[in-house]
């Protein structure tokens, strides 16, 4: 069975969390800029002497498609590489892939990661 | 009978020599005429040119840096267009109506299509150059005081509506009030015997009051952005501000040293009157944000320097560099709580801040004038016996603050009874402001078809 | 013997008083001609720094922001280069080929190294300022004119093969042209006796019909853009585009007033035509594209601005205010019409319009100028009583119409014949277009290793 | 008797004459003056903007384009708010530090607040134009030279430190450099019988090698960027580089060309020579590039061009063309090798280049210029009996080499020396360095709680 | 059981939509810019005197990540929020998710949100 | 059944599968611009005279939300539209969607897409 791990890291846990995945083997994955909502305060900007509170911030999305078998290791890896202990870490979520195509030579499930 | 010879040779001589003499003096004087004009009219055309990179790009940046991505280009064009369309209005009947002679109040229309306005000095204004360098000068002038208005009113008026309302604006606010501060005769012209005479270098009145008079009744008029206060509207861009405001810096020069109509040594004491305000307004706006705010920031910054380029514009030929260090400071204090208290506590959308800082810093800096205005630097008006007349209330002539103030006051009540005037008769004829579907969808698409930065799949 | 002394008396008298008048003009003539070369210097060397202007930023950002984001550097880069290539092939030979005396189609090498361009004038151009002087001038001209036909072949044109080309376009093409027109004895040089006597005051066959006509071969030559036109390859930042174009038209004072080679009335006038011309155009683009497309545009605005400027180019120090009017919105509307309708109807890839602005608005400009020119602006021409000659069709002259058409057939022809031949040899040796997976890359990767907007995910 | 009557016939025409001719001279020499002025204050008031211009937005630009988006702001303000800062200090007591007589290092006091400033010529440095002229030219020299150092501490250090980092350095090193080496009387300054006569027209020691040598010294203090070298930092905007780049070279006309103090053939000569030594880096820091990486980048056409300015810098007022092109190339080659090679082998982290540039292409000029200095150029020493003196080496002054290394020296001491003292000083009031989890989230947010780009979710 | 609601919706649409969520106590989400296709007519762009369709729309992606007890609840404050009842208001897409992690804490499941 | 489509696909190949599904009738989609980390090597930048290689490579993702019956052909159809068969094709991921709601209309299910 195929998984998909889509994690939310800090912007500037890119790197780290790059290294750690290269680590464990893990190569393949895509990632998105994308904003962020939840617990953590935003930054304050100020603007024509007014502050305020920006509500959406700058996180790091990373989607990686694994084997099932693997995804405890990678979650672990991601987890010690992306935290700070702060608010605002992030998440990692879990999901089933029904099928995986690659598509340069169509190999299909586990071989096509 | 030798003697009578004598005589003679002694006359002859003497003639021939004075011949010689006026001759030489005579080709020389023309030549030495044409040197001063070289030099002169070097400088006038290139302040000319520094005066048009003031709005395009200069301002189209500032306020296109400052506005919502989806307004960039709406906010660029305003400028741009106003480049295009008053040197239009100027050569057909605008230059003639500022600048001819006429009524105290308007020019008539001696110079209708620039007819006589050509390489021959109009001693009037500048002896030295040609009357075609001075019109081109103040037609720069022209342009970017209505470009300054369109920052009140920013991301949501009528294009259309937009280039009419420039068009009666410029006739019925800013031609009467270009003559009445500058034009032969005028009202106000302290330098031509002006009823009121007051002091008005390079604008204080005719561009800043003016456009930031105005300004302000259009911001009410067309009322609040969609969203606006509750979402934050910031600057989409704040680099392109960034760039606007120095090439402003710089063309300022050229604003206020080179309203001197000459490369004279009374338009380096504007330059450095010029230089030192908005130096003194930059540090004053920051070290404002910096106590109030505990961060000094970019657009402060830039914000700052323009506000001590408004408020020096009337006094830059006429103070020390010392008061225009104090008229900065000034500027830049004052025209920071406009923007940031004054207009919260009343909520109006002032958008771009055109009220804020043209039209408080000029009246601030009209006033001033007259506080600090001398002789030492300008020795323009001379009594009777050609001895300067002091200027202002340092030189011990308090009236002028007094002259001063009712030259404030007619530059107000012009552009805000002209403005409301014109808004209703824009709005009755084609609506003043766009649909809220197009303002929702922002000015680039909705009124011109394009957007500012294309989206394209980044590719390796 | 009394007598005998008396007229020594008066003789010495005299001769002491012609030498002191002579003296005093001696010493004052020699200061008179400093303070006028001082003048004219100034405004000269402004002028040709405005000039350097256009090309960069100028030229560079207006054609940079029309390009799709992955060839902006590449594509900025060709404007850049030039500004480094051109000026050492100037130094080396182009300035003399272009000016030294020689035959009626091209200069000689007396001037190579710039051997003998001093701070001494050189009457036969500029008889106020100093040679290096009018040699930097013209060295502004030769760095835009090429780096105008890289519009044509954007995005797909080899660097190393660029370099090639311009080379060797500069040195058969327009060093000859430029001789042809402006050179000592030109073959086209109406202030020189030239054969066909044309007047092309600022470059309106030179570098206009030179530059236009050549984008439009080499856009023939090296075919469309992958994927144009089905793909829709708009402007990647328009707002550069813009501030492109601003500089552009402030740059554009130094490239037509300065023309005048002085500070004088001439200069000036110049400036108002190209100034007037400019924002003529500008509406009249505008008005063409609200007719015809119910929207008018910011790209809209400032190509018309362009094309204004390119067609009053050969005019500026011919006409008077009304005519610029006139070929600025004849301009505008004919350049919209090019670019928007006859470009599509035929289908060539002139993808930044070099050949539609400068090719079309050159040759509208260098015809209208037989129209319009008239000695009431430049008296320049005078026959054997010094009465100044009748210049244009408007004057009397219908014959000039004549001569300027001839002129622009041999800009035509020059341009269109060498620059074929050009490309042969670039294609024959380097090959003129990038491999299709640069292409599809983009230039900034492929050829230079660059990315103009660094990815960087954004962290708060 | 009648005799007597005709003596003094012949007297009072002579004398008549006289007066004659002695007024006439008179008048026309004051207008001939007048003349004169208005031509090399025309050149020198644009070479101060241009100069101004250089800063912002050149400068600012060229290095917010150079860092990370998240430290534009940080960046382009550091160079702003020089522009603010340093103008008051200036009027304040930095002029007078610097031009005032005094010791051989330092100047004395007499012209603070611009007291005894006026629009009288100082005849000890510019006999033609005002005094204030002068003092806001040399201003903006005190403007750029803090603000090239910034390059070296980019991203990573405090602005409030920044600020009394800058106002330390231009009092303890700036001031006393620029009067030594162009203060009357100067240690350095060859045209005012300094002990070491060293040439330097327009700033090879006091702007480029203080502010490069400094830079170094910063870079080493500060310590590097988190993350660097490991992390590649590239520019996140080269568009913006280009665009400071060419208004550098562009303003930098100004800079050489203005130091001529005016309008005259030697102001020409250098804007000739700055002119071709830019080209002849670009060229050569391309080529470099080429050969080493197989790819020209745009990245390197701008530094080579920066490169070839600041080498020129020195010698721009004192060598011909030829000379000019050879100093270009090997600064475009050198510098490269500094920037690509040097930097990796030792690792600093001179974030932006201000060393591998300034520091190494100032001294090179420095002592480049030594070699090709020739009167030819420039005949300002003469000796007793008012024969230009030999210049540089090629002139037959091989001693000429050695006091330019003895300029070089004592810059680079002072530079180095004072810099390290002020940063202990500034580290011991406010600490320099920003704390990492501001440099993590970037100057723009942390330090002044802006964003340069909005982040604003597109709409149709 | 966890579910993802990912929402496809007009930009300026966001703030409202932000506002409804929070208002029944929604605050955790990822916001994505997109691009979306559909049976909307995209605006004409006008270049160079032709008319071109734009066919690649500016949309907003929100993800939440929720129990599926709430799902029903967001769709509805979603739907209220984001409609405006004309072409291109978008969809609302739910799917499963095996397993949710904070990094900052590596709670699992629902406490995870 | 519905399921969700996601193909990572090389940016210029984007006009080309747009191409492609429309043909066979599948017009909406939604796009998102990405980077990728794979098996790709990436291109190589240079800055101040060194080379560097940049491991994150843009790429196009599109999601196509459709009923099971219509996958395989989606998937082949994009497939062949994205190949190039050279590394960084990219990859098609396949997942099942609980529930798909138009907002307009509060569509149900396969009446939604
Ligand atoms: N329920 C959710 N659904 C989707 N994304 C979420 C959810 N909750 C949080 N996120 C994402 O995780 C990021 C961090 O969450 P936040 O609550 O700020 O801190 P923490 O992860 O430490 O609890 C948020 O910015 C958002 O992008
Ligand atoms: N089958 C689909 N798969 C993925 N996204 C879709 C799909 N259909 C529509 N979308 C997204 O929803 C948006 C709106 O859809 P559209 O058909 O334009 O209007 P409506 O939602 O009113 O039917 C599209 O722009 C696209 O982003
Ligand atoms: N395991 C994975 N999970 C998520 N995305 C992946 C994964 N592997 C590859 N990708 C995406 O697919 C793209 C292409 O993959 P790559 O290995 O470079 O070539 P290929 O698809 O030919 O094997 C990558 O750039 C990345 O965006």
């Amino acid at each position: 069975m195929i998984k998909k791990i889509e994690a939310i890291i800090q912007p500037f846990k890119l790197d780290e969390v790059k290294e750690a995945l290269r680590a464990i083997g893990v190569d393949g994955m895509t990632i998105l800029e994308v904003r962020g909502h939840g617990r953590q305060r935003g930054h304050t900007e100020i603007y024509r002497g007014q502050e305020y509170q920006v509500d959406l911030l700058p996180k790091i999305k990373l989607e990686i498609v694994a084997p099932h078998n693997r995804v405890e290791q990678i979650a672990t890896a991601l987890i010690h590489a992306a935290r700070t202990g702060s608010i605002g870490d992030g998440k990692i979520f879990v999901s089933d892939i029904a099928e995986a195509i690659r598509i340069r030579n169509e190999d299909r499930g586990e071989d096509a990661l | 009978m030798r003697i009578k010879r004598l005589r003679l040779t002694i006359a002859s001589v003497a003639s021939l020599l004075f011949c010689g003499l006026a001759a030489a003096q005579g080709t020389s004087e023309a030549a030495v005429k044409a040197a001063q004009s070289a030099g002169d009219n070097a400088w006038m055309l290139t302040s000319t040119a520094l005066v048009l990179l003031m709005t395009g790009p200069g301002l189209a940046l500032f306020y296109g840096g400052l506005v919502r991505k989806k307004n960039v280009l709406g906010t660029m064009l305003q400028s741009f267009v106003l480049m295009a369309l008053v040197t239009v209005l100027w050569v057909i009947f605008g230059y003639s109506l500022a600048f001819g002679e006429g009524l105290p109040v308007i020019g008539n229309l001696r110079y209708a299509l620039f007819s006589g306005v050509g390489g021959v000095p109009n001693p009037d204004y500048a002896p030295t150059i040609p009357q075609q360098t001075f019109a081109m000068f103040q037609l720069m002038f022209a342009i970017i005081t209505p470009a300054l208005i369109s920052g009140a009113f920013a991301e949501r008026m009528k294009f259309s509506s937009m280039l009419l309302f420039m068009t009666l604006w410029l006739t019925i606010v800013y031609l009467p009030l270009a003559h009445m501060v500058w034009g032969k005769a005028g009202l106000l012209n302290a330098f031509s015997g002006g009823r009121f005479p007051c002091l008005d270098f390079a604008g204080g009145t005719v561009v800043h009051i003016s456009s930031g008079v105005s300004a302000l009744v259009c911001a009410l008029y067309l009322g609040k952005r969609k969203g606006y206060p509750s979402e934050l509207m910031k600057p989409h861009n704040l680099v392109l501000s960034v760039i606007g405001a120095c090439l402003l810096w710089v063309g300022w020069f050229g604003f206020n040293a080179g309203s001197a109509l000459a490369a004279s040594a009374l338009a380096t004491s504007a330059f450095v009157a010029t230089h030192v305000a908005a130096a003194a307004a930059t540090l004053g706006w920051l070290v404002a944000e910096w106590i109030m705010l505990g961060k000094p920031t970019m657009l402060g910054a830039i914000s700052g320097a323009v506000a001590g380029l408004v408020a020096i514009t009337p006094a830059s030929g006429f103070v020390t560099p010392g008061p225009a260090l104090l008229i900065g400071i000034a500027a830049g204090v004052v025209c920071f709580l406009m923007v940031s208290k004054v207009k919260q506590r009343f909520g109006y959308d002032d958008s771009l801040d055109a009220f804020g800082v043209h039209g408080a810093g000029g009246t601030l800096g009209a006033i001033l004038t007259g506080v600090f205005a001398t002789n030492l630097v300008n020795d323009g008006l001379k009594d009777s016996a050609g001895k300067a007349l002091p200027l202002g209330l340092i030189d011990g002539n308090p009236m002028q603050v007094a002259y001063q103030c009712i030259g404030v006051l007619i530059s107000w009540a012009l552009a805000a009874v002209g403005t409301i005037v014109i808004l209703k008769i824009c709005d009755a004829v084609l609506g003043v402001r766009v649909d809220p579907v197009h303002e929702e969808q922002g000015l680039d698409l909705a009124l011109h078809g394009e957007e500012a930065y294309a989206f394209e799949p980044e590719r390796s």
